[in-house]
């Protein structure tokens, strides 16, 4: 299994009967081929759609019918669309139960960086920052260390910020870590890696929680 | 009293300077004969609002790579490699603002609201410059109301008054913009006579409409399970 | 022709081809019926309707379709039905041209009193101060002067505002008047009206129009 | 997941001294079988925010004349005279609202908005004890969110998700309502099964439906034309 099906699985387990999700471009979007059977999800998009379904085959895709990250979508029975504005009310409004999105950086204060870094590389926050304000449980989707191996879960962020305080979880193919005012606690473990290497990987102090366990995936 | 229009008349109204809202999500419900039309005309120093600016060859992104806009005020331009390499060499400003805000702004500008206080970006380079307040213990931003000059829109149906209907997600800031222009344009799919549309299907009254031009490439039925 | 009619028949006349026009509850609602010929207008009202048509016939009542006031409308084709916040979107943002109210007081400034009176009839703002507020033009109709023959036009609204500042014309079934930044302005005298008679029964000044008129209803 | 429900169900929820909306604009659109039931129910000291107080043996009225009513919140009372009786002898308290302004609050409170900034009754009592504010030389109100533990709504179709189609104007407040509370119940003259809805045909999701109950007289579909 490879560090993004990790992900993308173990963050399907965080879903609950019922749950209304949206999930960002990247590799959070996987993570709607991981939901546990017997969960029933609903998926929107801040595009303006609710009860997405699955990419459509090749050649039946329609031009009118995309997610978020402009890909081709399909829309499920009981599905409905609606604009740019009714879209982030229902984000900001309280009925979104949980986002998850990718991240550059997040800090144990739970803050989170992960729509520019300056002088490099402005995509823009999108819909992000709604998002994480408004979604009931935030989860941050993603590799463990940057390409070049420094840590993204860090004491502090350095990049500009997405969203101040609003991450409750990071799942990463290393750990599942919940933010909590102590600091973060380490819950749970990758397939076959300690929690020094965890540790090591990691930018900031760790509370290993008395329950800690192994991803079970 | 149809608005039935051509498009020369509606690019005659396009002056260099205007402020122009271009409907769209990533190119989808975006009026693609409207902005290739403008590029066309030649038409400068634009101030674009939209999602985003698209990619280079659909959407919004084909104005940014003729260089005919000096400042984009959109969410999002990661798809668009040429509005970056513009941003950073300072040939195009670039406003960036968060998706849901950028709605409501719209929205405020098209209902007569002096601004909303939105919790989006509290804490983060959004907030800057902008007032703040704190409602029942929790703080918010102070976000103005954006209008334009001309609104150019696609819909998937519109009557000869105006009224319109949108398809599926190409709806997306399509009606928000309909409100918060001078000068709106619809760019429609299919265009039926007054009283075709159910008073209860209409999406945007026609009240909010100026022009309405028949889309170049007729509607692909077939790909779109029919009308 | 009674007051109602002189009233309700002149306002009419301020209707242009293609204006978006609300009429107020009571005497306004009557103006829907002396629209000059060959100027089209469209109505709405603020409970969610545009293109509204006339009131039904008996029997054919629809209990859905009403105006503001809950009495049976119709709608005309190329109408809409919308929600009260898309409503008052259309009615603060620009695209009302006309807006006919009744009044208790109007003062020379342009403030209306319409919405009570302290102690004895509170009914509400209802609609009024957005379509005040947001409507091109302001149009008041209404008798010349209180069932007890208190005048109605004054220097000074003495009863709690229902907009400030925002009316633009003043028709009754004696003058018309226009408020003007000079102050109000009379332009035309009721059918065998003189302007004495006007004055008398106006609590303010009035300037007389070089172009002083009698109404051709 | 069906959301069907039942009567005894949703007036379960309801308890003395809730905080209550209710659909509809002069009985337009308001759940009356709801109502009555709260009437049956006998529910002391609610407050009820609506368009207006109905009349006396429709919409809102019935809970004023039933004496269940502590605080309402409303633009418009002129239509029934016991609600100005109890207001004038302080048996009940009336906030009065400018209806737009009161669709807007309701609005954001759905929307998680911290509040909107609006026009509407500068220079009247509708602006005491309230912030303004000053944007682009133009005075507004700051006009806060409001919110409700249970919002009582009216649809003409449901499906089983809850998504909802209104029917003409007795839409009004309904789908504003739907979004500002913590439960919120319809009652549905038709109800059908998924996926019987257009998703574009759609104009409240099901997402902010908690509870669906069948109306309890037959639509009138000679009446009104057909489903």
């Amino acid at each position: 299994m490879n560090s993004r099906e990790i992900i993308a699985r173990r963050v399907g387990q965080e879903f609950k009967n019922g749950n209304l999700v949206n999930l960002g471009i990247g590799m959070p979007t996987m993570v709607a081929n991981y939901v546990p059977e017997g969960v029933e999800v609903t998926f929107q998009s801040e595009n303006g759609i609710v009860g997405m379904g699955p990419v459509p085959p090749k050649g039946q895709e329609d031009p009118d019918i995309s997610n978020a990250g402009g890909q081709p979508v399909t829309i499920l029975p009981g599905g409905a669309y609606f604009d740019s504005c009714f879209s982030f009310m229902v984000i900001r409004g309280g009925r979104l139960d949980i986002t998850v999105l990718g991240g550059l950086q997040v800090d144990e204060k739970g803050n989170l960086a992960n729509w520019m870094v300056p002088g490099k590389i402005v995509p823009g926050m999108g819909g992000a920052m709604d998002l994480t304000v408004g979604a009931k449980k935030v989860i941050i989707a993603m590799e463990h260390c940057a390409k070049d191996g420094s840590p993204k879960i860090l004491k502090k962020c350095t990049l500009p910020l997405t969203a101040k305080e609003e991450v409750d979880l990071i799942v990463t193919e290393k750990a599942v870590i919940q933010v909590t005012k102590e600091g973060f606690l380490l819950k749970e473990l990758g397939p076959g890696v300690t929690v020094d290497e965890v540790k090591k990987a990691t930018g900031a102090e760790l509370i290993v929680s008395p329950e800690l366990k192994e991803m079970e995936i | 009293m149809s608005k039935i229009s051509d498009l020369k008349t509606v690019m005659d109204r396009i002056k260099d300077g205007n402020v122009i809202m271009i409907g769209g999500f990533l190119a989808v419900g975006t009026p693609e004969g409207f902005v290739d039309a403008i590029v066309e005309k030649g038409t400068r120093n634009l101030t674009v609002i939209g999602n985003d600016t698209g990619f280079l060859d659909k959407g919004i992104g084909k104005l940014v790579v003729s260089k005919q806009i000096k400042k984009a005020i959109v969410s999002h331009v990661g798809t668009n490699a040429e509005t970056g390499r513009q941003m950073n060499a300072k040939e195009m400003d670039v406003e960036l603002v968060p998706q849901g805000t950028l709605a409501e702004r719209i929205r405020a500008g098209g209902g007569g609201l002096g601004g909303i206080l939105t919790p989006t970006g509290v804490g983060t380079i959004a907030e800057e410059g902008k007032q703040k307040m704190i409602i029942n213990n929790k703080e918010y931003v102070l976000e103005l109301p954006i209008r334009a000059e001309i609104a150019l829109i696609k819909a998937y149906k519109a009557d000869k008054k105006g009224n319109l209907v949108f398809r599926a997600t190409s709806r997306n800031f399509n009606p928000l913009m309909a409100m918060a222009a001078d000068y709106v344009a619809v760019e429609a799919e299919n265009i039926v006579e007054v009283g075709e549309i159910d008073p209860d299907e209409v999406m945007m009254p026609g009240v909010f409409v100026d022009a309405i031009v028949l889309a170049k490439q007729p509607a692909i039925d077939e790909v779109k399970g029919g009308a």
